[in-house]
């Protein structure tokens, strides 16, 4: 275990930015979100929350699988290898990171998405405690230890004020450590009390927050029954059909694959897609959910019920975002509720 | 505001009592203080848990669109900038004004939880009432005051409208707001001031934090197509790549269809997740459409022409460069 | 994948000259789709088109895109070869690498790129457009007249003859118009009267052709061949079918302060009258504005002597719907408005008139009858000045811009009748300039100046003092550059003629154009001088511009031919690109219907099944007959539900793509 | 993280050729055009013309599509207000662009990049001077980056 100062938080880096591409919680605007480290920009790991989860870093909103070249009537395609260098990404809350883990359930089980496992491979992935939750979080529901380094992330960290505590779990979480360990110095005792009496402290404030209750084994019953459930005529009322909600949503990893058609030549590419949206899954005969009650059902459905028939686990890591985001203030947290009957 | 929750309660039970409508949109209290919703009502004992208080922000209007598809009658309640999209969506043709019982709500304006937050008072938060022109934050340790123009949303600072326009029954008093004209374009003029390039860079910085989510249409009380053209992937004009290009593209569009039926609520800045203010491209088409064909605020007077559904011969002419001749 | 042929038009050198044929062949060869290329030296002789048909039918070509001139030129040549091929006509595509290529640009290298970036262009069209087909709608065997004058009755009368109906619609109580006012006409000086009342006649008892005299246009429905005219029959108060036109009524009528319209103001009428002795028809009307049983509700004394019991007070404005296959507007022309020209005191002094007052002033049926007399004391004249181009050929913004064209002539012809019966009043015309182009119009002038002694001075009228009983005239003799000071006794003003002041609402109603003088617009100013923008509506007369009788005469027949041909086909063939509405997509605002110039979208009530439900839904409908193609609606519609056959948003996007290439 | 390459690929602007898209209506300024033509008035050939029956036919969305594209300048070109074939057609062509040359200029796009003219059948030499003068103001603002879609190859 090591630790790294804070003042040393400027040289870490620029240190780590030459051999790797840095992803870090950036303040813009007064808004944090996960971005490519330059020189000059704020970082604020102080923030719990960034906006917009730092999925895009492994799973891009835009990624071209392959470029197009017409001379004449012959058409040349040219796949696209992903030329970025090995990344780090920095600062990764608990949540977030099991939410790699359940967005890797999908890409990297046979078939397996090649573009995604090589992005994936490229990168380590540093966790920080929540030493403050907030009071939307509800990560605890789906047993996640925000004070714990989830599992899968490369190196866990801990914030203890001055420094953070910084714990390699992984061989490439070692190879990062052994890299930098110029600039860190090794835990001390009373460094690893501090930890622990940190850890406490949150176990303890996340059973006083205020959706701490919230448990999705509620929704009891066969699939059937859920999915003919009255509720959802009830509670996609007011939904706007937006996908504010699934595209801040850490663990929604739904795609779409389209054409940019560029004359003589072009690209296909993928992009993020939303349930939400009048056109997914669009297909020839038309579209299989075409009203908004269907489609709210669908994302709800998904994440409570098919993904874990098919994986073992929930699809929500009970970040809170869309808590915060959606416009008309619906979200999981309602719908596990009232699937479990509260109302 | 409690007492005219009490009324706005009583109101909803007793039309739905004796049969005025089958249906009533309110607002219902969520897990936090800031969590007022949309709900609707079908049942008197339902009517028990509607609420009036400072974070009924979302606008009931356009709901009617998919409710009226029903045949049933509705009773809404509507602020003053969502009456004007009531009206905005009366001119669209896409309600019914006959199915529709219209509960107005003059609003004392709205709390912004995100101002909450930032001022740091969030934090054990219970509750939040206002009173008159302040605001009480209530936590376990006790109550603060403080002036309710500081937490106001953006929008709401500038609303010229806060009574409702259209109503068939109005719940309180006529409220009155001081707000000048002078602030409603200041943020499209400091805009204005800068060169092209400046500009250029202060959108692109904005619209390239743009995640295609569609919040911003889909709240829009404007944007009530049944199919959005970029929705439609047969019209060829939109793509969802991440492309700075093609948000600029949305952006701009969105505005220009809106252009003199935007009804000003401030909405598409309220839900963008990234905090894109699109309210000033709007205020700018605003600001231009007094400027040279007169004041026309959407939503007020539904008998009006929409600027851009009408002319006038000696419209202003910004492109003639040279002297008609040479024939 | 389309198969599209690509022919390439050298014209000669004139395109040849400037843009590489062959390098334009290699590129539209490489174009996805095209698969065959040709070129030939003229596209449009018969071996060119025989080259394109051959070709499409050879190579089984499914679209053809013709690199030439404009397709003003020859599109309609190129469309015609395709169809003779079997080729829908509305597949063919015209890149146009002449006056938009080779004409205008020298670099030889620059041209050859752009013409190959216009082929690619139209390739790119081409490859979307799909096959129309025009429809056909009937046409109404009956016509419209809008005004009742000389034009108007000239056009009815022979669209009459050639055996269709005809209705002319007139705004005052009887047709003759303007004509009906002149005392004699140029350059023959035959009795205006003399000419035109038996045609006036004719057309009252022709059988073909039936009056709205006291009606205006209400409103404009339709589309050529099939107008729909509401026409507003003003309440005259009398019952034309009992009134024999005795004249009882207008005798009787004790008031008699209205300023009767006919004679210009110079003398008065009853509040029941007839227009003048002429009238056709020749049934009274009550102005209601001055009769005393309208204002007081006393009176009524004509309802009490009509032998035939005629008098209806209640009577009520009435609406007629008729459908016109063909419409034709000839509502004349008025004089300015003097008030503004201070320097006359034509508003202060009665003996300071205008042309028109003098045209009553000299008619041996006028106040006077026929006596030249000052109008503020009745006494003979000595001197007579005319100003002409009072208001015309005037940059300000009292005047106009154009030449009114009739008053050099009728000048000369007020002077000829002044000398003609009194030759020793003395006349002075000051002129700008003298514009006598006509059969016989210059001789006729000349004869003023020679034979009758007219002084002609060229230069404007600086002031008109009244001086005791005279006025004095201020001028400026421009030749000897001597300012002259005439004692006239009276001063007759050209006052510049213009466009009726609700020409432009009436044009509106008919959805055709004006200009800026607010005459209304032919379709084109040399090669279609009586059509309209608008199909089956024509132009007769003044309204379309300064004119005098003989061409007034001459157009209403043009007119008139032009409206017997529409009327004749019996059937039309419409613009097949016209908009089209996506009604899944359609939301039923409607703004489109607002913004149409014809009309032609309408909102209809459709069934949708939604959710297994069948739900009622509004959406818009395009009437095809109606539809001009604009595509302005096509831009109203944010959804793009709205969409022009021939334009699609796709195939102009297309277009952009290919051009950015 | 978008799919851009952060930079366009810089053109060299001393060999810059602009490319300028003109949307002209077929009963004024396409014929206008042609009159250019017959009366062999020069002007670029980096002017390049799609035809529209109308300018009212010109959607808001043509127009953003072509700077999408790497045009350099747009121009609509329409008959002369109160001449319109359609009557009224390009009095809504005013209005519309009005609004929308304000929006463009308001996100940061140069006056000079789009025009809206008046050019009438007669008017050869007014399509040939607007032409020029359009060409030569977008040459000296040189490419056009702003709203340009970098994965088109032009």
């Amino acid at each position: 275990m090591k630790v790294l100062k804070k003042e040393k938080f400027p040289q870490i880096w620029q240190a780590i930015n030459q051999a790797y591409e840095l992803y870090l919680p950036i303040e813009k605007d007064d808004r944090v979100n996960f971005a490519q480290w330059t020189e000059g920009e704020t970082v604020n790991l102080e923030a719990l929350k960034t906006e917009i989860s730092p999925k895009d870093v492994i799973f891009p909103q835009s990624e071209t699988y392959l470029k197009f070249e017409s001379d004449g009537k012959k058409l040349q395609l040219e796949s696209v290898e992903s030329e970025n260098r090995e990344y780090v990404l920095f600062g990764v809350r608990s949540c977030d990171a099991v939410s790699f883990n359940l967005i890797d359930n999908v890409f990297l089980r046979e078939p397996i998405d090649r573009l995604y496992e090589k992005r994936r491979n490229k990168g380590t992935i540093v966790s920080l405690a929540c030493s403050e939750p907030e009071e939307n979080c509800f990560c605890s529901s789906f047993q996640i230890k925000p004070e714990e380094a989830s599992p899968g992330v490369d190196v866990a960290a801990w914030d203890l004020g001055d420094k953070i505590l910084w714990k390699p779990v992984t061989e490439k979480g070692q190879v990062l450590t052994q890299k930098f360990a110029q600039l860190m110095e090794d835990a001390s005792q009373q460094d690893q009390e501090e930890l622990i009496k940190l850890q406490n402290a949150i176990k303890e404030k996340v059973k006083e927050l205020p959706l701490a209750s919230v448990d999705p084994k509620v929704i009891k019953g066969e699939l059937k029954e859920i999915f003919e459930s009255k509720v959802w005529d009830e509670l996609s009322q007011s939904c706007l059909g937006c996908g504010a909600c699934t595209y801040i949503c850490p663990t929604c990893h739904c795609y779409d694959i389209q054409d940019f058609a560029g004359g003589n030549c072009g690209e296909r590419f993928r992009c993020w897609d939303s349930c939400m949206f009048s056109e997914f899954t669009l297909m020839a005969h038309g579209n299989p959910r075409t009203t908004q009650k269907q489609r709210f059902r669908q994302r709800f459905m998904h994440k409570l019920v098919y993904y874990p028939n098919n994986h073992g686990s929930y699809a929500c890591v009970g970040c809170g975002r869309c808590i915060e985001k959606c416009p008309v203030n619906m979200n999981i947290v309602k719908v596990i509720k009232r699937l479990g009957g509260e109302g | 505001m409690e007492k005219i929750a009490n009324k706005v309660r009583e109101t909803a039970r007793l039309a739905l009592a004796n049969g005025e409508v089958n249906k009533i949109l309110g607002w219902k209290k969520g897990d936090f203080w800031y969590d007022s919703y949309p709900a609707f009502i079908t049942e008197e004992e339902g009517t028990a848990s509607l609420i009036w208080d400072s974070f009924c922000v979302a606008n009931l209007s356009k709901y009617l669109i998919e409710q009226l598809k029903e045949d049933i009658k509705v009773g809404v309640f509507l602020k003053g900038c969502d009456a004007r999209a009531f009206n905005q969506l009366l001119k669209d043709n896409r309600v019914d004004r006959d199915k529709v019982v219209i509960y107005g709500l003059p609003c004392p304006g709205m709390i912004d939880p995100e101002k909450v937050k930032k001022a740091g008072l969030a934090k054990g938060l219970l509750d939040v009432q206002k009173s008159e022109d302040e605001v009480v934050f209530i936590t376990k340790e006790g109550e603060q005051k403080f002036s309710a123009r500081e937490f106001a949303y953006d929008k709401c600072l500038t609303c010229q409208y806060p009574n409702p326009v259209v109503y068939d029954e109005l719940l309180a008093e006529e409220v009155e707001r001081n707000n000048t004209t002078e602030y409603f374009y200041q943020d499209v003029e400091e805009i204005e001031k800068m060169s092209p390039d400046e500009r250029f860079a202060y959108w692109v910085e904005q619209f390239s934090k743009c995640i295609r989510c569609n919040a911003c249409r889909n709240v829009c009380p404007a944007c009530s197509c049944e199919k959005c053209i970029f929705d439609n992937s047969k019209a060829n004009v939109a793509g969802k790549a991440k492309v700075d290009s093609e948000e600029q593209f949305f952006h701009i569009v969105r505005a220009y269809h809106v252009a003199g039926r935007c009804v000003d609520c401030g909405e598409c800045s309220r839900v963008c997740p990234v905090g894109i203010p699109l309210a000033k491209l709007n205020r700018k088409i605003i600001k231009d459409i007094t400027e040279f064909y007169g004041e026309h605020n959407a939503g007020v007077n539904p008998s009006l022409d929409a600027p851009l559904e009408t002319f006038k011969l000696e419209d202003i002419d910004p492109f003639e460069t040279r002297a008609k001749g040479g024939k | 994948m389309q198969r599209i042929g690509v022919f390439v038009c050298w014209c000669g050198t004139n395109i040849a000259g400037t843009v590489d044929i062959d390098q334009v062949k290699q590129a539209a060869e490489k174009i996805p789709g095209v698969v065959n290329v040709q070129d030939y030296q003229y596209m449009c002789s018969e071996v060119g088109q025989n080259l394109i048909k051959n070709a499409i039918k050879e190579q089984k070509l499914d679209r053809v895109v013709i690199a030439s001139c404009s397709p003003r030129m020859h599109e309609a040549t190129f469309r015609k070869a395709a169809k003779s091929a079997g080729l829908n006509p509305y597949l063919v595509e015209i890149a146009n690498i002449r006056e938009q290529c080779s004409w205008v640009h020298k670099n030889k290298e620059e041209a050859t790129e752009k013409a190959i970036a216009l082929v690619r262009a139209a390739v790119a069209k081409a490859t979307l457009n799909t096959e129309l087909v025009p429809g056909e709608i009937g046409v109404e065997p009956r016509a419209l007249e809008i005004g009742g004058g000389i034009a108007g009755i000239q056009t009815a009368l022979d669209i009459a003859e050639a055996g269709y109906k005809v209705d002319i619609i007139e705004k005052t109580p009887s047709i003759g118009g303007k004509m009906a006012q002149i005392d004699k006409t140029f350059p023959t000086l035959d009795c205006s009267a003399c000419i035109l009342t038996p045609k006036m006649v004719d057309a009252s008892t022709h059988p073909n052709i039936n009056l709205y005299t006291y009606s205006e246009v209400e409103a404009v429905q339709g589309y050529v061949g099939n107008f729909e005219v509401t026409i507003r029959q003003k309440a005259r108060s009398v019952n034309a079918d009992k009134c024999t036109g005795c004249g009882i009524c207008t005798d009787k009528c004790p008031s008699k302060k209205a300023e009767s319209e006919f004679d210009e103001g110079l003398r008065k009428r009853g509040a029941i009258y007839i227009p003048f002795p002429q009238a056709v028809p020749n049934v009274p009307v009550i102005d209601r504005e001055e009769c005393l049983k309208f204002k007081t509700g006393k009176c009524g004394l004509c309802e009490r002597v009509c032998p035939s019991g005629a008098i209806e007070f209640n009577q009520e404005d009435t609406l007629v719907t008729q459908k016109y296959g063909a419409i034709v507007v000839a509502t004349g022309y008025d004089l300015i408005n003097l008030d503004k020209f201070g320097e006359y005191p034509y508003t202060e002094h009665p003996d300071v008139i205008t042309s028109l007052e003098f045209e009553r002033l000299t008619s041996a049926a006028g106040p006077t009858a026929g006596k030249f007399l000052r109008p503020s004391n009745g006494n003979k004249p000595k001197k007579v000045v005319f100003v002409q181009c009072v208001g015309s050929r005037d940059k300000s913004s009292r005047g106009k811009t154009y030449c009114s064209k009739i008053c050099c002539m009728y000048t000369a012809k007020h002077a000829m009748l002044i000398k003609e019966k009194y030759p020793e009043i003395e006349v002075y015309v000051f002129y700008i300039d003298v514009r006598t182009p006509g059969k016989n119009f210059d001789e006729f002038q000349r004869r003023a100046v020679e034979e009758y002694g007219v002084n002609y001075i060229k230069g404007m009228v600086g002031k008109v003092f009244p001086e005791g009983d005279k006025l004095q005239v201020h001028g400026v003799d421009a030749l000897s550059s001597e300012t002259l000071i005439i004692d006239a006794d009276m001063v007759v003003l050209a006052a510049a003629t213009k466009a009726k002041d609700d020409a432009q609402e009436l044009g509106r109603k008919l959805s055709i154009s004006t200009d800026a003088n607010n005459f209304f617009t032919e379709a084109h100013p040399k090669l279609r001088p009586v059509e309209t923008h608008s199909a089956g509506i024509y132009l007769a007369g003044a309204c379309q511009g300064p004119k005098d009788i003989p061409e007034t005469v001459a157009q209403s027949s043009a007119a008139a031919a032009k409206a017997i041909g529409l009327l004749n086909k019996g059937k039309l063939v419409n613009n097949p690109c016209v908009s089209q509405v996506d009604e899944q997509i359609c939301s039923g605002c409607l703004a489109c219907t607002k913004m149409c110039p014809y009309e032609a979208i309408s909102s209809q009530v459709i069934e949708v099944k939604e959710q297994g439900k069948i739900v009622k839904k509004t959406v818009a409908h395009v009437n095809e007959a109606l539809c001009q193609g604009c595509g302005g609606c096509t831009v109203t519609c944010r959804a793009g539900a709205l969409d022009l056959k021939g334009f699609m948003n796709r195939q102009i996007l297309a277009e952009v793509d290919a051009i950015c290439l | 993280m978008s799919l851009e390459n952060k930079q366009i690929s810089s053109e060299n602007t001393s060999n810059f050729k602009p490319l300028i898209v003109a949307f002209c209506c077929n009963w004024c300024s396409y014929a206008g055009a042609d009159l250019a033509g017959t009366s062999r008035l020069n002007y670029p050939a980096n002017v390049k013309i799609i035809k529209v029956p109308c300018s009212c036919r010109v959607n808001p969305n043509f127009v953003l599509r072509a700077f999408q594209r790497g045009a350099d300048g747009v121009v609509i070109a329409g008959c002369h207000p109160g001449d319109c074939h359609y009557t009224s057609g390009n009095y809504y062509t005013r209005r519309r662009f009005t609004l929308m040359k304000n929006l463009l200029e308001y996100v940061g796009l140069e006056p000079e990049r789009f025009k809206v003219d008046w050019i009438s059948a007669g008017e050869g030499n007014k399509f040939a001077a607007v032409m020029n003068e359009a060409l030569e103001q977008v040459h000296k603002l040189g490419p056009n980056r702003k709203l340009r879609d970098a994965r088109w190859k032009r």
